[in-house]
């Protein structure tokens, strides 16, 4: 079943589009990755998915519904939720508290029985609590539970980025780039992060990511962008072979290798 | 793997902190019965005047600083002052509303103004926001002046009654003859609306005020719809702010378009700024110290402004957490060996 | 964590050092001589200049008596065979009502002031509730308002306001000249709308005409675009009364380059001011009031010293001379009733002769306008510059109706 | 007869115009450049004004050598503030302003001590009035509008053709990029403070002659030009002179025609409702 479409989606910015009349379907359940050079797109596509720019023209159709030009905070409220290129937290707030501010959507607190402190609230709270350690537990940081996310080392970060993504619970996450920075063994047990959210909860991945050999290892199907135009889409290994793929792109860039 | 540490018992710790606040609320309740028997010491009018005036002071500057926190600058809070006890005034002396009714109408009022000028206004980063609020203020200002019937016009409108008596029969007749019985009103307001704001701080909505600050972006990718948020909290402490400025009224008799002026905001940025933003103490703190200062040197009141600019600079520029950072910087100083190995232990890369 | 608590504990102990200070501070008993004489006025803001000169000019008198300078020649002043000498204390309202009551809280119930003098009517209206009802006698330096002289607020008086001699110019105006059609310009302040009102029922008394009567915002620096409007309506003569002194000589100069020719009417100048700003030869015409070419020993008295003592550059004018009356009849009062009981001390004021830097006879009047004898006269004067020379057209009169 | 009051109006609401244009010129430009608010533009505004009184009447002075002398001196002095207050806080919006409201009082209520309470006037330099059409204008006003354009035009000239003008808005456009083509941030804020303060220098050294001084002057001065700025688009230059001019029109029209008691208020609620509207004011880019 197509969850999310996009229909010739152009974005453009003083006259140079950064997206052409794109078309993108994401099945549900799949893990699909968007790959292309510096500049190809990519993170423009996501912007647009969220709402955190209003493409020219075309249409963002998501479990069908027409969801161009929405506020970030509404798609996120449909069930896209992404993290970004940067490490990007609430970097004075603990781990705990990243992930508390996460369930935001799950929350469902009214400002009177906050402020009264009522009984059902204080129940309410410790829910949240139990929740978001759940989470934690999830992407094993609960040893950092109590640290500032300033402090944490970079994979950490990372990986405290995608839990805040998940506390939202999406039915569709996309990944800015998840991986630039890990080391090897960060890199594999982030993979294995994101297929066990996509196995154990059925929500459907979008990765945009440069390390190719990870987006080989991670993603069931690729789509290739260049110049904001899709120039390729197939499984893993199509992909690899795609001649045009390797002129555009494989071959000029050193992630390739 | 340096930094794995012995896993708590989370749901014990949480329960632990919710002790602490307890605790620290009991704190709080201590020293509101301490100034709840300060009446029955202190008989001269002077001293009972002088906390009056601090209580509504705080609720000004704690509401003024909680929007601040929301990332807005915020150069209107004499609009929304005035707003509340002109709103009152004119619903007790024309409308003919006790005056019970009155302030937290009044209070509604402002925060619907809030509303209204909240939503255009504050996805604009600060300093438009700035702007907007400041015209506000000098807007109403306008109005008051241009339109004698009913705001009274320059004059201003004087001869404004007193709360209306509260009367437990056989028991206790409060009548509002006394300035005791202002002094229990200001307190109580006060207490209501530190609650207010300690909750707000404390609660789920805190900690969402907080995230927008860190990180808006984040915060809108996660579902939360941050205009809501900063217009919540700039309508909640508004009205607070309004109501505060309702009793302001009731309690001088006299109120002119000139006690509503922009100076009233500059005092109130110079508490926040002085006292120390990040925490809540702080600005009461920064409101009492600096109130204290100015019944102190009122004799050389010519330099008084001279003082509490030269003292705003002086603590930008060296103390920019403010007077409640302090004790924790002279804490520090003391155990400086040991903050520098948690910073070697922070500094160790996993 | 006790670090922490230990300094929290030393800052408790700083305020409540600084608390005990302040419940401290009122000495008053222990020198059984000194009386208080408490002021609330403008010490900051843009109204500082006037508020500052009067602190000043008060100290001044208030010394005076202490001294035995001027006509009082004596060291002080004796109640029940004490001598006593005044102090004066003035506190600063900044024109914020809150500060207003503040300051009389402080000087009332703190200081335990009895008589307190007070700028701006907005601001006295603000505190007056508490003043009346400690038994304060006020004296309020502002434009007189019937909303705050009356009978029910016995213990607030006014000083020899000057705007009131409206009811004197006005009609020496239609008598002595062929003008007809008046302009009233007036801040848009308390004391510019009273005192426009005082215009206003001065120019009832006769068959004058107001065509332009309004106010412009008191910051105002440009004056071009309302001349403009003025001088459509073709006035005689502008009355701009009470404008504060540095927008005063503004319009003056900028009224001469729009064109216009006529006479203006204007209250307690500061000549030296208008010379230098507006130029004297553009001062051509302006009645001045009050203001005499021959100053009185006193007004002579009050000028060296001041300008001894506070130096040229913060002389506020003739202002000095209206400011400087009260604190000598107040004294004399205290004495003559042999009392400092302020009822006792209002009801002798009442019937008193007045000795003041503007001449005699001086008394106080106001039963006809405001139902109680609250306001002081005493002779006015009026001149205009004619030729470049100051001359007197009105020899002292006195305001009659408010008898 | 209408004719002549129709221009004479005009006039006024021209030197107006020019007036607040070039008091929020210097105002805008840090706005612009730095993305701060610098309140204590209105203190330089009243020390530009203090100095043609110390450097003309006490000094004796010609106006016209004052005149770079006063701009330079206060210039200086905003560098001086820049290296000194502004530099260690330059991240910190929020306490830039309050450090800049600070400054702006401290340095209004020192004035009172150090200048005195009596109003400062400067002596005219062109006496006399310019007739045209039945309409006046003073020859000291007309010489402000002239100076005052000049000043907009040469700040032009200095943004757009000149090497440290570029740099200075590449700077504002993208600091990064800025600093890789060698121009750096300090030389970029202190030039800023440099040419900021200069100009509410010039502009407190051209009306000291027409207006009257006080030290707080200033304060209701820095109010007029954030209303300017803010019609206009904080930080755009050609959106400041417009809605200075704008304001001036305002202002002169309702002042002859309604009266001077309404007009300030209209202009409030004018700009307030614009911005709701379009709270990007004329010229302004959406900084969300």
């Amino acid at each position: 079943m197509t969850q999310l479409e996009l229909q010739k989606v152009s974005k453009f910015f003083g006259g140079l589009a950064a997206i052409s009349r794109l078309d993108l379907q994401v099945q549900q359940g799949e893990i699909i990755g968007l790959i292309g050079p510096n500049g190809a797109g990519k993170t423009t596509t996501f912007n647009v998915i969220t709402g955190e720019l209003r493409p020219n023209e075309g249409e963002v159709i998501f479990e069908g519904q027409d969801i161009t030009g929405l506020r970030p905070h509404q798609v996120a409220t449909l069930g896209i939720v992404r993290t970004y290129q940067l490490v990007t937290l609430f970097p004075g707030y603990t781990a705990l508290k990243n992930v508390l501010v996460g369930l935001h959507l799950g929350a469902r607190i009214g400002f009177a029985e906050a402020i009264l402190n009522s009984r059902s609230h204080q129940r309410k709270e410790l829910h949240l609590y139990r929740q978001a350690q759940e989470i934690l537990n999830f992407f094993n940081l609960q040893a950092v539970a109590d640290e500032p996310a300033e402090n944490l080392p970079h994979g950490l970060q990372r990986k405290l980025g995608v839990a805040i993504a998940l506390a939202a619970r999406p039915k569709m996450l996309l990944l800015d780039e998840p991986l630039t920075g890990m080391n090897p063994n960060e890199v594999l047990e982030m993979i294995a992060t994101i297929r066990r959210i996509r196995d154990r909860n059925g929500i459907t991945v979008v990765v945009v990511e440069h390390n190719m050999r990870a987006v080989m290892a991670l993603c069931e199907r690729i789509v290739v962008i260049n110049f904001g135009v899709r120039i390729a889409e197939g499984a893993p290994q199509d992909i690899q072979a795609n001649k045009q793929v390797v002129e555009a792109y494989l071959g000029s860039d050193s992630h390739a290798a | 793997m340096t930094r794995v540490r012995p896993d708590p018992d989370r749901q014990g710790k949480f329960l632990g902190e919710m002790k602490a606040q307890q605790k620290s609320r009991l704190y709080f309740l201590g020293l509101f019965v301490l100034l709840g028997l300060v009446p029955l010491v202190l008989r001269s009018e002077y001293y009972l005047h002088v906390l009056i005036a601090m209580f509504y002071h705080v609720i000004y500057a704690t509401t003024y600083r909680f929007i601040l926190r929301t990332g807005q600058f915020h150069f209107g809070a004499h609009a929304f002052v005035g707003i509340g006890a002109y709103a009152s005034v004119l619903l007790v002396m024309r409308a003919g509303w006790s005056f019970w009714l009155a302030m937290p109408a009044a209070g509604l009022i402002a925060a619907f103004f809030a509303v209204l000028i909240g939503y255009p206004t504050l996805r604009l980063k600060g300093i438009y926001f700035a702007i907007i609020t400041w015209g506000f203020g000098d807007t109403l200002r306008f109005i008051y002046m241009r339109f004698k019937e009913p705001f009274g016009g320059p004059l201003g409108i004087f001869a404004i009654p007193g709360p209306n008596p509260i009367t437990i029969p056989g028991l206790i007749t409060i009548d509002f003859s006394q300035k005791t019985h202002f002094y229990f009103l200001a307190l109580a307001l006060m207490i209501v609306t530190l609650y207010i704001l300690h909750r707000m701080e404390q609660s789920r909505f805190g900690l969402i005020f907080g995230a927008i600050r860190e990180g808006d972006r984040l915060a809108r990718a996660v579902g939360i719809n941050i205009m809501n948020y900063k217009v919540l909290a700039f309508a909640v402490c508004s009205g607070l702010g309004a109501m505060a400025g309702s009793f302001y009224a009731h309690y001088t008799y006299y109120i002119s378009p000139l006690d509503f002026s922009v100076l009233l905001t500059i005092y109130l940025a110079i508490y926040t700024v002085v006292g120390g933003q990040e925490r809540y103490a702080g600005v009461i703190v920064g409101t009492v110290v600096l109130m204290l200062a100015g019944e102190v040197f009122a004799g050389y009141s010519h330099y008084q402004l001279l003082m509490y600019s030269g003292f705003l600079i002086v603590i930008l520029l060296f103390l920019p957490g403010g007077l409640i950072s302090l004790p924790g910087l002279l804490t520090r100083v003391g155990s400086r060996a040991e903050e520098k190995e948690g910073e070697k232990f922070r500094n160790d890369p996993a | 964590m006790k670090a922490r608590a230990m300094i929290w504990g030393k800052i408790l102990m700083v305020v409540a050092g600084c608390l005990l200070l302040l419940t401290g501070a009122p000495a008053a008993e222990d020198q059984p001589k000194e009386v208080l004489l408490g002021g609330i006025t403008a010490l900051s803001g843009p109204a500082a200049p006037w508020g500052i000169g009067m602190q000043n000019t008060w100290q001044m008198a208030v010394d005076d008596i202490n001294n035995g300078g001027w006509w009082w020649q004596k060291k002080g002043f004796t109640v029940d065979g004490q001598k006593y000498n005044w102090k004066l204390t003035v506190y600063d309202h900044a024109f914020d009502a809150a500060k207003a009551v503040s300051a009389a809280n402080r000087l009332i119930s703190r200081d335990g002031v009895k008589y307190i003098f007070a700028f701006d009517g907005g601001m006295i209206k603000a505190f007056q509730p508490i003043s009346e009802r400690a038994k304060v006698l006020t004296v309020a330096y502002a434009s007189p308002g019937k909303d705050y002289i009356n009978p029910q607020n016995f213990y607030t008086w006014m000083y020899g306001v000057d705007c009131i001699a409206a009811v004197i110019f006005y009609p020496w105006l239609e008598k002595n000249t062929a003008y007809k059609r008046i302009a009233i310009l007036e801040p848009d302040h308390w004391t510019g709308h009273t005192t426009a009102e005082a215009s206003r029922f001065g120019i009832s008394k006769t068959q004058l005409e107001i065509v332009f009567d309004e106010y412009f915002p008191p910051d105002t620096t440009d004056f071009y675009p309302i001349l403009t409007r003025i001088i459509k309506t073709k006035p005689d003569l502008i009355d701009i009364g009470n404008v504060d002194p540095a927008a005063r000589a503004l319009f003056v100069k900028q009224a001469r380059e729009m064109g216009f020719k006529g006479p203006m009417y204007l209250i307690t100048p500061d000549i030296a001011n208008l010379k230098s700003v507006a130029g004297w030869e553009n001062c051509e015409g302006l009645y001045f009031l009050p203001y005499e070419i021959e100053l009185t020993p006193g007004q002579k008295h009050i000028e060296k010293v001041y300008i001894e003592r506070y130096g040229e550059e913060n002389w506020i004018g003739s202002l000095a001379y209206l400011l400087w009356d009260f604190a000598f009849w107040l004294t004399q009062a205290i004495e003559e009733a042999g009392s400092f009981d302020t009822t006792a001390v209002c009801n002798h004021l009442e019937k008193m002769k007045l000795k003041s830097v503007f001449g005699e006879p001086a008394y106080f009047a106001g039963q006809g306008y405001y139902g109680i004898n609250r306001m002081p006269l005493y002779p006015y004067n009026v001149c205009q510059v004619q030729k470049g020379q100051l001359v007197q057209v009105i020899t002292g009169a006195y305001a009659d109706y408010l008898k | 007869m209408e004719i002549t009051e129709l221009i004479q109006i005009t006039v006024n609401a021209i030197s107006i115009g020019a007036i607040y244009a070039l008091l929020a010129l210097g105002l805008t430009l840090l706005f612009g450049i730095m993305d701060i608010l610098f309140f204590a533009h209105g203190a330089m505004y009243m020390l530009g004004a203090y100095a043609a009184y110390y450097l003309c009447t006490k000094l004796g002075l010609n106006y016209f050598v004052a005149l770079p002398i006063g701009v330079i001196l206060i210039g200086l002095i905003g560098v001086v503030m820049e290296k000194g207050l502004f530099r260690p806080i330059r991240n910190d919006h929020v306490a830039i302003i309050f450090l800049a409201i600070g400054l702006n009082w401290f340095l209004e209520s020192t004035g009172f001590v150090v200048f005195g309470l009596r109003p400062k006037p400067v002596a005219s330099v062109f006496t006399g009035q310019a007739h045209f059409f039945g309409a006046t204008i003073s020859w000291e006003r007309a010489v402000v509008v002239l100076i005052g354009l000049l000043a907009v035009l040469a700040l032009y000239f200095f943004l757009m053709k000149t090497r440290w003008g570029l740099g200075m808005r590449a700077f504002a456009e993208d600091p990064l990029t800025a600093e890789l083509q060698g121009i750096s941030n300090d030389t970029v804020c202190s030039l800023g403070f440099l040419i900021g303060c200069g100009l509410a220098a010039l502009a407190g050294l051209l009306v000291a002659p027409i207006f009257i001084l006080t030290p707080t002057m200033g304060s209701h001065a820095v109010l007029i030009s954030l209303l300017v700025i803010g019609l206009g688009g904080l930080g755009s230059i050609p959106g400041a002179l417009i809605s200075a001019f704008i304001i001036g029109i305002i202002e002169s029209f309702g002042t002859s025609y309604l009266g001077a008691d309404i007009t300030w208020g209209m202009i409030f609620i004018f700009v307030i409702i614009f911005l709701i509207i379009r709270p990007t004011g004329i010229m302004g880019v959406v900084r969300e």
